[in-house]
């Protein structure tokens, strides 16, 4: 089985890329005959592609061990089997290529591979379409990407990263190469406004792939923004930090606010992604400006935060793609409004989705509280910039940040509220059953990874300082030792967190109330139907739907974010049919970029098009014309 | 050489540009033949009167090919291909005459500010001859898309090529001009073929865009 | 020894506010009824009603699920825990410094979390008007809270509530702008949270612009009783917390003797009368507003304290 | 000439087997003899790179042109495998009368000889005349199947093919008066290396005039836009041996000719960079063709379009020079015409199958024929630049080099690039995906080919062999 090879192979990529970061070697380098003649392939490991490698190989193997299971449910498994293990290959060599060529190459394989895996099931039209538009945009990124590394290589072609950092280290006008990275690695990352691939590819693939690609691909895509920005070009200037900040922002914001309207699954959870991908380039950006006025250990802290929400996301995104597959693979149904009550029916994957969505609404002690804190904190630290630019940009992201906080929790109490809880909407949500057991093991692997994460933040904190002192020359103070497992970012009397004494509190005193009430207090339980205010309906089209409970925010935000419109049809007294309500929404991004230019490209096309039909004596005279004005030009030149 | 061969050289050169003007002129189809045949024996006289100042006897083949070939079989073949078509009373100048004309001496002026400038450091006689055969070229050319006759365009591709072996046999010296001026004549001849075979009515570009519809992929 | 005494004092302070809760719910409730002319409940009826709650057996709908019957207990703990963190009587508790002021508001984002939840898992229609309408609350009211905090501890340059409450006790605040429009902001933001008039009305049932009832709707008996108590230990945290940060007045630091710590207890008492009597005050001069204006009230909130934050991130660096 | 004599077989080896085909009428027999014959030309040609002969007064065989002569070889080799089948299919549908059999195969070993003979050509005048055979013998090929579009597009071939060999004669005649000042009368005056070597001491203005000639008529060989307009229909109209002909070898073939005359130029100091007017042409050619591409109905005239598109990326990187874009080109030429011929054998047969060329009548491929389809597949991925494969190393190279000097340039290439992709997937997803439509003939196609020429793609997209390097980087250099 394909899966068990991959299993076994990213488990081993993890081991190794532990023992790197834990005993931090000095960075091993390979060069290799292929690629580029007079270069060679160089791959290299040092710290950063060590943590991210540390993180491809924990994503991969969870998805690796649920297709073990899930995989016998594929349709068409010849249109899976033979990408799934080249998308990983792509991806663990992206993050450990030591030059340009080898780089793009990578890259490329993992957007092809995985541009398959998009359109493993062919037969349906918009997995065709998101296929298109996610290879188009897949290539539109590399390309831009390729420029940067021109700008970077020179026109000598010194693409090994050492001669690079070499040639950068006194080049100028460097600007221009971190607005290509942000727009190269942003539209893989799916950074607003370049996300729009992002929703309709993600869901399209078969799930452990799409959890491949939130979890594991988008951090790619930071792990070349980082190396380049941080690592290959030179000193930072000022409004580097600023424009990553803004747009870091507005990702954020805009992807949990358009992941709040989903009513599908799948999608919703790609929109979330596109939310954490904005708030680690929040977080990146601040590490950028720190870094650009020389505030080493703020700069540490901004960057540890932005990784380790990285490396957060990565869990728990993988493990609520694979419920989310689960589900889909039980029921049928991606659309929320199909499903309910599901806790009944699966209740482990249930529990450990709500792991998922805890995390992912940073909730303590969970994990992705600790890295949201870490940026809190990182935002904090902001006044000392000197830049008044950044001092009034700061807090403004810091508001969206929170923002963008409350709106994930509400959305994720949203998905898991409609689907796994109240009663089921369908038949097929009626019949589900408890999936497989490698779903089920991979799920709880990663909903522990979560767990762990969260009550001892600082093992991964210490784990990442090697790679803050590479990339800013500095790092967070040591971790580990402080007593109690507190996290400090800078001093005790600013700020603390312990993740593992606040679980033990909250634990400790919720089961003390349990059991003094269960002990002296009545413990005696009735069923009775529900009670519902005095009039309860038995039929569970009465509930409360998705797009109706984000009916209240649709109309606090909607009206200028995604310019909602609603319709209601209310029927009069005594017609029979239902009223209804339509909702039509739109994505700014596609209807003022992306409309906009596929129109262009289609005039283009209709403008040049009747030179297919002109006659043989009209091509003589293009001809003819293009060599007058040639010997024209040569009679004035010379 | 004296004056006298660089005259004569001179005056058939100038000749070979004079025909190509009237080839420019003539709105028959009839007469348009004539002055083509007119030309080929131009060319032949001043190919020869080369090959004898510059002592060069296979010059004297090329003269004879262009003679017997351009000046007499093509000519006559066109002639029965108009008779077949029926198409000699055609008057088929797609712009005006004025205008062409005008342009025509726009590009001879063209060609001699090329030429005589760049080829500053040649003898003479070569530079007339390259000039006088560029601008029979762009002629040929120009008389190719002011044409939308067939026979015309074929007769306007000719004078292209009578250019062409004007310039080879003014260039002095040169090697392979008699198996360059065959390979011409082939080619030639397989147009004349071509528009004698395929019955390629009246012009190259009969063309409506339900043909070309047909073309972009709607055929069988 | 000192460690014994700390724990002392910590584990004082989380049975003061565990009896303390209902006591300031039931004195608001009695305040407000005398203010509207009535007689009202007296002010230990908030204790009868829990412990006949708990008595009583608990009734569940026939599809609520585990999560149904564990979250009370999460919500209550959380709250608690919250609400032991927050400096009552005495600054520096042994245990302030496992969480900072945002980990508290994280605490209570995690209950509302929760309490949504069992609001949609029975699946009824109120339960789902109330999950939603809170989660839109809390989108606006969180970031306020976390732009009040940045607004605090930008001053303090701490987040520690401890080191906060140390900072307004010396001289050196002065009077700030930010601070007054931090206040504002924060009882606004108290307000909502507490579901009190005008955002919510604690007291109706069956109202369609109730928010926070609507979703404990299918709860009965001890689970109802975690809940209620819950949401006056919640009440209580943000009165005691705005206490703390703007009348720190009277706050003992760690290791005093017993005699100031029975002092600071007194001044503390005094502050929560203050407090319920302005909330209840408040409430009984204005009205519920209709829902889709909540937006408008907490998206003031918002505004007030991003304006102080970033008044001061400007000002910071003159 | 010294040695096995490599050059006199290979051009020898086509031009007795054009003779004797041209008398055979069994099919299967003359099939086979064509087969035969390019396999015996190959493995003369291959012998070339083993003892190179001196040049001498009418051939030379050197770093540049030692690539194109086995290039043409394997292609003329592995076409002529593939026509095999295809030509049977046309016979059984009867769209070939075995009359047209002996002329096609006659002419194919004619175009395989003026190929030949135009690469390994010394001698300026040597290789007009074989680019003329060869315009020739594929206009007869082209109107081969004697439809009125045939004809149409033999015609149009011709006449803007005739015109542009005039062009590249005059330009021929003015490169030879440049060079009589200093090399003498003669024969000298024409011939390669001795040119190559003087050139520095040529009057640099009418290299230019004559350059400007060369570029014109050669380039519209190439297909270069605005000189391109023969080039789609030509692609479309004849067999698609013939289009997978035109597109893999007669384009390179064209091109080398204005390589040839640009390394003279780039030789000389004081003649005006060409530079500048073959990237002008080259970016030109990209973009217009790459908008071309989206508004094609007929899968061979797309993929002719596509071939224009990619002679304007090499005409560009050249343009740009630069050892690395002149590296760049000349892998891409290499590339292209490997991927381009694979990919019209793949159209070839499924155009069979399918019984027609319109690609909405086409759909499921990667459904009905597994084969065919992955190989189109792996065919268009590779022509619009994606890894790993051999194109995406060459326009990594010249798109990384450009941007270093000419941003806009290169930003404008990369436009243009993401263009052409789209369109070129748009069209592969509607080919290749979906449900698929039915057949009317059973696919008795030859995969060898196609799979071959991929296989070359893959493996030199991810590792290039050092002699190749070599040749290359030599090249590179003297290109300036």
């Amino acid at each position: 089985m394909v899966y068990a090879a991959c299993l076994a192979l990213s488990g081993m990529g993890l081991v190794a890329a532990l023992s790197h970061l834990i005993g931090a070697v000095a960075p091993a380098e390979i060069v290799s005959p292929l690629g580029l003649p007079w270069i060679g392939a160089h791959f290299r490991l040092d710290a950063l592609s060590a943590f991210f490698l540390a993180l491809v190989s924990l994503s991969s193997g969870a998805a690796s061990l649920y297709a073990v299971g899930h995989g016998r449910e594929e349709r068409e498994p010849e249109r899976v089997l033979p990408f799934y293990p080249v998308f990983l290959a792509g991806m663990n060599l992206v993050v450990l290529a030591g030059d340009a060529f080898t780089f793009l190459l990578s890259w490329e394989v993992m957007s092809l591979a995985s541009c398959a895996l998009v359109m493993a099931r062919h037969r349906e039209e918009e997995n065709v379409y998101a296929g298109y538009v996610y290879l188009v945009m897949a290539s539109f990124s590399a390309l831009t990407l390729l420029l940067a590394f021109g700008f970077m290589a020179g026109a000598d072609g010194s693409y090994a990263f050492d001669s690079i950092r070499a040639r950068m280290a006194t080049a100028s006008s460097t600007g221009v190469v971190l607005v290509l990275a942000l727009i190269g690695a942003g539209s893989k990352a799916g950074l607003a406004p370049l996300h729009v691939w992002l929703p309709l590819a993600h869901p399209a693939a078969p799930s452990h792939v799409s959890a491949l690609m939130s979890g594991a691909m988008t951090k790619v895509a930071v792990y070349a923004f980082v190396r380049i920005v941080f690592d290959l070009i030179g000193p930072p200037a000022w409004w580097w930090g600023a424009i990553v900040l803004a747009a870091g922002g507005m990702t954020a914001t805009l992807g949990v606010l358009h992941a709040l309207m989903q009513h599908d699954l799948k999608r919703l959870l790609a929109y979330s992604t596109v939310e954490n991908i904005g708030i680690i380039f929040i977080a990146l950006g601040l590490a950028l400006a720190f870094r650009a006025y020389g505030l080493g250990s703020a700069a540490a802290l901004a960057l540890t935060a932005g990784l380790l929400h990285a490396f957060n996301h990565s869990a728990f995104k993988s493990l609520l793609f694979l419920g989310a597959g689960a589900v889909l693979s039980k029921t049928g149904a991606r659309d929320m409004e199909r499903l309910g009550g599901l806790i009944h029916r699966m209740p482990q994957t249930a529990f450990l989705f709500l792991v998922g969505c805890a995390a992912i609404s940073a909730l303590p002690p969970l994990n992705g509280f600790v890295s949201e804190w870490l940026t809190l904190q990182a935002i904090l630290l902001s006044p000392q910039l000197p830049s008044w630019g950044l001092k009034l940009l700061a807090p403004a992201v810091g508001a969206l940040l929170a923002l963008s906080a409350a709106l994930a929790a509400a959305c994720f109490i949203k998905a898991y509220g409609v689907t796994f809880l109240g009663r089921p909407r369908t038949a097929a949500a009626e019949v589900a059953h408890e999936t497989d057991r490698f779903s089920l093991v991979a799920m709880s692997l990663l909903a522990a990874t979560c767990f762990i994460a969260g009550i001892v933040p600082s093992l991964f904190i210490d784990a990442l300082a090697p790679v803050a002192r590479s990339l800013v020359g500095d790092r967070m103070p040591a971790q580990f030792g402080l007593a109690w497992l507190t996290i400090v970012p800078i001093a005790e009397s600013r700020s603390s967190y312990n993740g593992m004494l606040v679980f033990l509190f909250v634990a400790a005193s919720g089961i003390l109330a349990a059991s003094v009430i269960h002990r002296f207090a009545s413990h005696a339980v009735r069923r009775a139907p529900a009670w519902d205010c005095g009039f309860p309906d038995l039929n569970p089209a009465t509930q409360y739907t998705a797009a109706s409970f984000s009916q209240p925010i649709r109309r606090v935000y909607g009206s200028y974010v995604f310019r909602a419109r609603e319709r209601v049809d209310m029927p009069l007294p005594g017609e029979l049919r239902p009223a209804r309500i339509e909702v039509e929404l739109h994505d700014l991004a596609w209807d003022w970029l992306y409309a906009p230019i596929a129109r262009a490209v289609g005039a283009i096309a209709d403008w040049l098009n009747p030179l297919q039909f002109r006659t043989i004596r009209q091509y003589l005279s293009l001809v003819f014309f293009a060599l007058v004005v040639l010997l024209t030009g040569l009679a004035l030149w010379s | 050489m004296d004056g006298f061969t660089l005259d004569v050289a001179h005056l058939l050169a100038g000749g070979l540009v004079l025909t190509s003007f009237v080839m420019l002129y003539q709105d028959r189809l009839y007469a348009l033949l004539n002055v083509f045949a007119l030309q080929a024996l131009v060319l032949s006289l001043s190919v020869a009167w080369q090959a004898w100042i510059q002592g060069a006897p296979h010059l004297f083949i090329t003269a004879a090919i262009a003679l017997i070939f351009k000046a007499f079989i093509i000519p006559v073949a066109l002639h029965r291909i108009i008779a077949n078509l029926g198409i000699h009373r055609e008057v088929e100048a797609v712009t005006g005459l004025g205008p062409t004309m005008l342009f025509g001496i726009g590009l001879v002026a063209l060609s001699m500010v090329v030429m005589l400038r760049v080829t500053a450091g040649d003898d003479p006689l070569a530079r007339e001859d390259i000039a006088f055969a560029l601008s029979v070229v762009l002629l040929g050319l120009l008389m190719m898309i002011t044409r939308s006759n067939a026979v015309s365009q074929v007769v306007g591709f000719m004078s292209i090529e009578n250019g062409l072996i004007l310039a080879a046999a003014g260039a002095k010296g040169m090697p392979l001009v008699v198996e360059i001026s065959v390979a011409f004549s082939v080619l030639v001849a397989l147009i004349v073929i071509g528009v004698f075979l395929f019955r390629i009515r009246e012009r190259f570009d009969t063309v409506d865009v339900g043909v070309f519809d047909r073309i972009q992929g709607e055929r069988r | 020894m000192v460690v014994m005494r700390d724990l002392a004092v910590q584990g004082a302070q989380m049975l003061i506010v565990l009896a303390l809760a209902p006591l300031l719910t039931g004195f608001v409730r009695k305040l407000k009824a005398r203010m509207l002319g009535r007689e009202g409940p007296p002010i230990v009826q908030p204790y009868r009603e829990l412990v006949r709650l708990m008595r009583k057996e608990a009734v569940l709908a026939d599809n609520a699920s585990w999560l149904f019957r564990v979250i009370p207990y999460m919500v209550f703990a959380g709250t608690w825990v919250a609400s032991a963190l927050v400096p009552t009587f005495a600054t520096g508790l042994i245990f302030s410094w496992s969480a900072d002021l945002i980990a508290v508001t994280a605490l209570l984002g995690s209950g509302r979390f929760f309490v949504a939840l069992a609001g949609m898992d029975v699946g009824t229609s109120f339960g789902g008007i109330g999950s939603s309408r809170e989660a839109m609350i809390a989108t606006l009211a969180e970031p306020a809270m976390i732009m009040i905090v940045f607004t605090l501890a930008l001053l303090a340059g701490s987040t520690q509530l401890s080191a906060l409450a140390g900072f307004m006790l010396s001289p050196a605040v002065g009077l700030r702008v930010s601070l007054a429009l931090a206040l504002i902001a924060l009882i606004m933001v108290a307000i909502a949270e507490n579901g009190r008039i005008p955002v919510d009305n604690p007291a109706t049932h069956l109202e369609l612009t109730m928010v926070h009832e609507a979703m404990i709707l299918e709860y009965s008996g001890r689970h109802l009783a975690m809940i209620e108590f819950a949401a006056s230990l919640k009440l209580l945290l943000y009165v005691s917390l705005i206490a703390c940060v703007f009348v720190p007045w009277g706050l003992v630091s760690p290791r005093a003797a017993v005699s100031e710590y029975a002092l600071a207890a007194l001044a503390y008492l005094g502050k929560l009368a203050a407090g319920g009597f302005l909330l209840a005050l408040f409430e009984t001069s204005i009205a519920k507003m209709r829902v889709f204006r909540v937006p408008d009230f907490l998206g003031a909130a918002l505004m007030l304290s991003l304006l102080g934050a970033l008044l001061l991130f400007v000002s910071r660096s003159l | 000439m010294n040695g096995f004599p490599g050059v006199a077989l290979m051009l020898a080896i086509p031009a007795l087997s054009a003779a004797v085909l041209a008398l055979t009428t069994d099919y299967r027999l003359s099939a086979r003899l064509n087969v035969l014959a390019t396999f015996l030309t190959l493995l003369s040609a291959v012998s070339l790179l083993f003892d190179k002969p001196a040049p001498d007064a009418y051939f030379n065989v050197d770093d540049l042109n030692i690539v194109f002569i086995v290039l043409t070889g394997f292609v003329a080799l592995t076409t002529s495998v593939f026509s095999a089948s295809y030509i049977a299919h046309e016979l059984e549908i009867g769209r070939f009368e075995p009359v047209h059999l002996r002329f096609y195969h006659a002419m194919y070993q004619a175009l395989i000889f003026s190929m030949n003979l135009a690469l390994v050509a010394n001698n300026i005048g040597l290789m007009w005349v074989a680019i003329e055979m060869a315009t020739l013998t594929t206009v007869l090929m082209v109107g081969l199947y004697r439809t009125r579009e045939a004809l149409e597009a033999a015609w149009k071939y011709f006449i803007l093919g005739s015109v542009g060999i005039a062009f590249a004669l005059f330009g021929t005649i003015l490169v030879y008066m440049a060079a009589r000042p200093v090399v003498g009368e003669g024969f000298d005056g024409m011939v390669w290396t001795i040119l190559a070597k003087r050139v520095s001491a040529f009057d640099p203005s009418l290299l230019n005039v004559a350059f400007i000639f060369l570029l014109l008529g050669y380039g519209t060989k190439v297909g270069l836009a605005p000189l391109h307009a023969w080039l789609p229909d030509a692609h479309a109209e004849g067999p698609t041996p013939i289009s997978a002909v035109l597109s893999g070898l007669l384009l390179n073939v064209a091109l080398y000719a204005v390589l040839r005359f640009k390394l003279l130029l780039a030789a000389n100091a004081g003649a005006l960079a060409p530079g500048p007017l073959m990237a002008a042409m080259g970016l030109g050619s990209l973009i217009f063709a790459a908008f071309m591409l989206y508004r094609r109905r007929d899968v061979k005239r797309m993929f002719a379009y596509s071939s224009i598109e990619h002679m304007g990326i090499i005409a560009f990187a050249f343009g740009m020079g630069g050892p690395l874009a002149n590296f760049a080109g000349l892998l891409h030429m290499t590339m292209h015409s490997l991927t381009k011929s694979a990919i019209f054998f793949a159209v070839g047969h499924i155009s069979q199958v399918k019984g027609t060329q319109r690609i909405a009548d086409i759909r499921g491929l990667t459904v009905s024929h597994p084969l065919l389809g992955w190989g189109l597949v792996v065919g268009v991925i590779a022509i619009s630049g994606l890894p790993p494969l051999g194109v995406f190393t060459s326009e990594f190279l010249v798109v990384s080099s450009a941007f270093a000097r000419q941003p806009l340039l290169a930003a404008l290439l990369v436009a243009g690039l993401l263009v052409a992709l789209g369109a070129l997937t748009l069209r592969l997803q509607g080919l290749a995906f979906g449900a698929p439509t039915p057949d009317v003939a059973p696919s008795r196609a030859s995969y060898a080919p196609m799979i071959s020429h991929l296989g070359l793609v893959v493996l030199a997209g991810i590792y290039l062999p050092p002699p190749l390097v070599a040749w290359f980087q030599h090249v590179a250099g003297l290109l300036g």
